[in-house]
């Protein structure tokens, strides 16, 4: 069936709530409300308020229960309401969730799901706009998550509940609504660490992940509009990262751009980057080009201007093209 | 002398208009009626600016409609302009009444070039410079710890103000709300914690937040006093916060003061509170309408303007509004040039460089703008594809 | 039935090892003498540690002497390896006394490579799965929130057991602690929060730490129980904790309950407490020795065993320590091929690159030392620099 | 005179102290105790209570009153007793000490050094050898520094609490009285942004910062014995750090090997080594090299083991030589 990505999520949640009884769900406004996004609309009504329930406004509070809750056995699944909100309870996640099974020698674990809606392009400001997945990416123990279409926000969510690692699942908000795509009504999941080509060549890597890929694909379209073909890939999930499939297309094209929407200094693709050079260096035939977020704050007024859109990739694409 | 941690609201004045207590009112008539008019103010404000929202004049509005007895008997109570303010998203009402002109949090609303704040956050992140009301930011109980700091820098300092930090409900469940209070109750700091108790946070009812029986028995967990006020009287709020305010400034320490009253809108446009609330609740609380009850209480004083002169109030102030408007919308938002302007006291290389690269797209996308307009060919949504094969890098 | 949010600390036994109260202690001899010998032991641990410590051993140590009465008292309150517990860094006493066997916990101190967590963690990072103590973690209060979530997946499952979680006075002042008592209060969590407040965070006493009477009147500010506790009384302990963790059980939600105590000896071997407390102070608290207590109680009641029987006692546990740190010292550190282990359930890709880059390097190193033993000249601390020029790479 | 790393810090916060009234000192234990450490020795008995003080054990207490003391004109010093144990308060530094300035148009500043030991080799286990710095140059609105030697320490700590920005110091604590270094009695400031030559060569650039710097060196002056001569560079600041200096170095020799202790993974050191081949494409010699962390949990018995040091470093420089 059709589905946008929110709604992905939605039938995710609730396809592995009816599964496996272990799985329940809290946050900010999930309950009767549903979510601020109504990505848990109808799941307190379906599985009762024992299993979905709204939690005191702290994110430590989600977090750390979280944490004690996989601890015993179950498999929580918690909201945080903007992934700029996950701030005030990242202690949970860096010092509980992302260290337990290391610190323990594998005697107690914490297999839990973060998810939260991330990324700019609503007008959002400072808080309502971040895309703070790098700092996620550089703390070992958390493996992170970042869908751009409905099947894979289910399929991947799916697996995120199902390992027995923490998983922070960053949810691209601007195009929760944007698209549909054909989400299967059976039982799939989606295994980590798998990038998966939206456009296909072998002039030039466009390699993104979340609320850029549409962009991505959209210049992709466009150069081959004008004859050039272009790899456009979609990581999917930053850790762990294809590392693989990204050399096997930058190999093939010798061209690179990388594409997110977080600031460019210690961005999560900057690492991308490096590994690149580093494997292909006699390869290349221009430098790898990222096109990221400013180094400012996210401004409200600005917003378009902040976010690296179809135009800004494009030009980089050009960059790269005509090294 | 109001008591700390008592079991029911402090009121004043009952529903009925009549004065409760043996204690005469000691607020001059001038100074009822100005708080009346900064309630209506703050709910006319409200009207409009959920009129300008559907006009897409503005991007996000949360009304404090109901809220007014709370933030106008606060801002009665301390000194604009000398106390300094971090207050939280929903306090419209406390702007205004505090002197913030109407224009000023316009501006911020509309994310105009000429906000002080330069347009850079979401609507209701109050700021004002000259009237000591410090930038929010949209974190919940984030402006808690830094009202500490700054009451302890002003008594290092000597300085005879004290800071006021406002919050709601949900706020107190914040790490933050805890280390902010702490801090300043271990210090001594001059702070008046008011929290606008309006019972939710978005969907979550008191109960989900706390189980302790009121915000103001938190109290006890600092060592510092609690008073618990009818926050649809404004009169009591007054009263009550003048007197918080004045044991803050005696140097006892911080005080916290929850007064009790009930949002009547949505959590925000983007809310539908029907999922998560009853009508007949809402109705309940429609008819505790602080500007009721003082217009109530006004008229048993027999100091209430007549219909024709309570219109006449209220057209004034939607006059006022109205002209404001009719201003700003001639004006736009920030040029793409102050992106880089803030971050920073200098501009350090990689936003020099950062800079450039938006100014040569910027330039771009100007020209091909003007080309567009000029009559050529339409293009899509990426503007500067005839840039392809240019090689403008 | 003790009460709560008592101003002066529950009290059975006096100074002097009087029973204090009409009610008559419910505790039979054979309890009282295991709580006694219990005592002694984590007392012992402590002189043995500071020895080994001072042989490099180990590499760091907190001692809790002083504090006996609280973590012994604890231990014989709730239902060892059945409820659970996330302990914090200082509660090697009450890991004794929960049946955590002495070598085990040694074995942590010592960074060795039986201890079950691999060594992974410093000194004072307690964990058994076995006796459903949970891994700790440094950061202060870190294991607050946890536990409430803990007890919530216990109500969820119909569990019958309970979650004990203990932390030092400073802790309560963390955010993650106000956030981790809320969560369990408001969703009715069956947790036993246990402060063990010995008076000093480092070197920040009370005063600086809050300004409330006492860590139990916190409860007021989450709407639960607060019981209050003199912890050198080992037996007021045993009893209030008992009645606490019955009312946990029962459902009623989480209690708390601050157990005044204090440390005789310094924060940690890093630390130096001449600098902030007189060493009067220490001499009183000294003179309140929760061992001498229990004694004087066990002298009165006849019960106490002679000298030469608390003689054998004590050494008894002192051999049993010998001979543990007999066999441990034979045992070396985790290899490096366990670096990778346990970081996720799996080995993601980009750490089997890793591990391979370790692995070039730990034969290299291990290469280049056999050499120097087989009496090559001897290399500088950069063990390999033999391969400068052979480009192994 | 001649100072270990501590004392110079231990001196430029007492003369800032004494030049500046506004400049004020607290965190946990850095009263009476002088800091866990001792870097505040003797401050709270020359300048008192009032002006050196102890705060309840909340890093949300000490950062977020930091903020709201800056604003109101004092220069507040902050320290975190560990920099692992930001993370309870780090709200405070991104939502607001880092956006204050922004967010308000200039109308509100936060200027406020957090001074706090980090990094690893002292056998602290998970919580006591972390390198988190990395997410600090990922957030727009702080400036970030390391330094690794006494004289940087005094010059760039006087000049850190006269700017008008929020620093975050991090302090190389395993190095803090490893060596001594000549520290001038006089009155001089370190301008940000501007690295330091440790060595001179022209066949290798070594780039570090903070406590490898050290073994850096070592290695340089190794390879030197060996005729090989390195460029070591110290960049000090990492927000805003030396492009101009990296640039020049990394175009001479050809060769870079950028030396970090934090995780591997969105590394800040990941995106110097982006600019440097994104500049210097077709004149690199071979893929730019990084020695970093691991990325897993700091582990305690194998500290020593996890710690990048002088052998790694060696290895990885001859890797990037012999390419
Ligand atoms: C740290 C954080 N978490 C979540 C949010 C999202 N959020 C915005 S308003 C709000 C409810 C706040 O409730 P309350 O403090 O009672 O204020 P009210 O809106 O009722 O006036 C929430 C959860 C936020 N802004 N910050
Ligand atoms: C979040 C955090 N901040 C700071 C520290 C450093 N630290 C370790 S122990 C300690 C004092 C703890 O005091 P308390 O909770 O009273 O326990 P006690 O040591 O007295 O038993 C501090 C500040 C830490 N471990 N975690
Ligand atoms: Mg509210
Ligand atoms: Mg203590």
């Amino acid at each position: 069936m059709e589905l946008n990505l929110i709604s992905a999520i939605n039938l995710a949640l609730r396809e592995e709530m009816r599964r496996d009884e272990r799985v329940l769900l809290f946050g900010e406004d999930v309950g009767a409300r549903g979510g601020v996004f109504l990505a848990t609309e109808g799941l307190q009504a379906e599985f009762g308020k024992a299993r979905v329930f709204d939690t005191p406004l702290s994110e430590a509070s989600i977090l750390g229960a979280a944490v004690g809750m996989a601890v015993r056995g179950l498999r929580p699944v918690a909201e945080i309401q903007f992934s700029d909100y996950i701030f005030p309870g990242i202690d949970q996640l860096f010092s509980q969730a992302a260290k337990i099974r290391y610190r323990s020698g594998g005697n107690y674990t914490a297999p839990m799901v973060v998810r939260t809606p991330s990324g700019g392009g609503v007008r959002g400001g400072h808080h309502h706009s971040q895309s703070p997945e790098s700092l996620f990416t550089h703390t070992p123990g958390l493996k992170v998550v970042m869908p751009s279409t409905a099947y894979d926000a289910k399929g991947l969510l799916k697996e995120a509940i199902r390992l027995d690692d923490p998983v922070i699942f960053f949810e691209p908000k601007r195009i929760y609504r944007s698209f549909k795509d054909e989400v299967p009504e059976t039982d799939y999941t989606i295994a980590f660490g798998k990038a998966t080509l939206r456009l296909e060549g072998s002039d030039l890597s466009i390699i993104g992940y979340g609320g850029v890929m549409p962009d991505c694909v959209k210049v992709g379209q466009l150069l081959a509009e004008q004859g050039i073909m272009a790899d456009v890939l979609d990581l999917r999930t930053l850790v762990p990262w294809d590392l693989e499939g990204v050399l096997f297309s930058a190999a093939k094209t010798g061209r690179v751009l990388l594409v997110s929407e977080a600031p460019q200094t210690a961005n999560f693709m900057s690492s991308v980057a490096y590994r690149i050079q580093e494997e292909l260096f006699s390869q290349l035939l221009a430098p790898v080009l990222q096109v990221a977020g400013f180094d400012t704050p996210y401004p409200y007024a600005l917003d378009k201007t902040y976010l690296p859109g179809g135009n800004r990739i494009l030009q980089a694409a050009l960059r790269v093209l005509h090294y | 002398m109001y008591k700390t941690f008592t079991e029911k609201p402090i009121q004043r004045i009952g529903e009925d208009g009549k004065r409760l207590g043996r204690q005469k009112i000691g607020l001059p008539p001038e100074k009822l009626l100005e708080m009346y008019r900064d309630m209506l103010r703050a709910r006319l404000f409200d009207e409009k600016l959920v009129l300008i929202l559907r006009q897409g004049k503005t991007s996000f509005y949360s009304q404090s409609t109901g809220m007014e007895g709370t933030q106008i008997g606060l801002a009665h109570a301390i000194r604009a302009g000398h106390d300094w303010v971090w207050p939280y998203y929903r306090d419209q009402g406390l702007m205004l009444a505090l002197g913030v002109p109407a224009r000023d949090v316009l501006a911020q609303f509309m994310g105009l070039e000429s906000d002080e704040s330069k347009a850079r956050q979401m609507p209701h992140h109050f700021s004002s410079r000259a009237h000591r009301v410090v930038s929010c930011s949209s974190s919940i109980a984030n402006q808690v710890a830094p009202a500490a700091g700054m009451a302890m820098a002003q008594k290092y300092l000597g300085l005879d103000e004290i800071t006021v930090c406002t919050f709601g409900d949900g706020a107190t469940s914040e790490g933050d709300w805890h280390a902010g209070v702490n801090m300043a109750a271990v210090n001594g700091a001059s702070v008046l914690f008011v929290c606008e108790n309006n019972q939710y946070a978005i969907s979550a009812g008191l109960e989900s937040q706390m189980k302790c029986k009121n915000v103001s028995s938190k109290g006890h967990a600092y060592g510092i006093p609690g008073y618990f006020v009818d926050g649809q009287d404004v009169v009591a709020v007054q009263e009550v916060m003048l007197q918080a305010a004045e044991e803050v400034r005696a140097g006892g320490g911080p005080v916290l003061v929850e007064a009790l009253t009930y949002r009547i809108g949505t959590h925000s446009s983007a809310d539908d509170d029907s999922k998560y609330r009853s009508r007949e609740e809402v109705q309940l609380w429609k008819n505790r309408d602080p500007i009721v009850r003082l217009e109530r209480y006004l008229e048993r004083e027999g100091i209430l303007p007549d219909a024709t002169g309570r219109q006449a109030l209220q057209q004034g102030i939607r006059s006022e509004l109205e002209q404001i408007l009719h201003q700003l919308n001639l004006e736009s938002g920030p040029s793409w040039r102050s992106m880089f302007e803030d971050v920073y006291s200098d501009l350090p290389v990689h936003l020099q460089e950062q800079y450039q690269s938006l100014e040569v797209e910027q330039l771009a996308l100007e020209r091909a703008e003007a080309l567009r307009r000029a009559g050529a060919r339409e293009r899509a949504e990426i503007h500067a594809t005839q840039l392809i094969g240019e090689g403008s890098y």
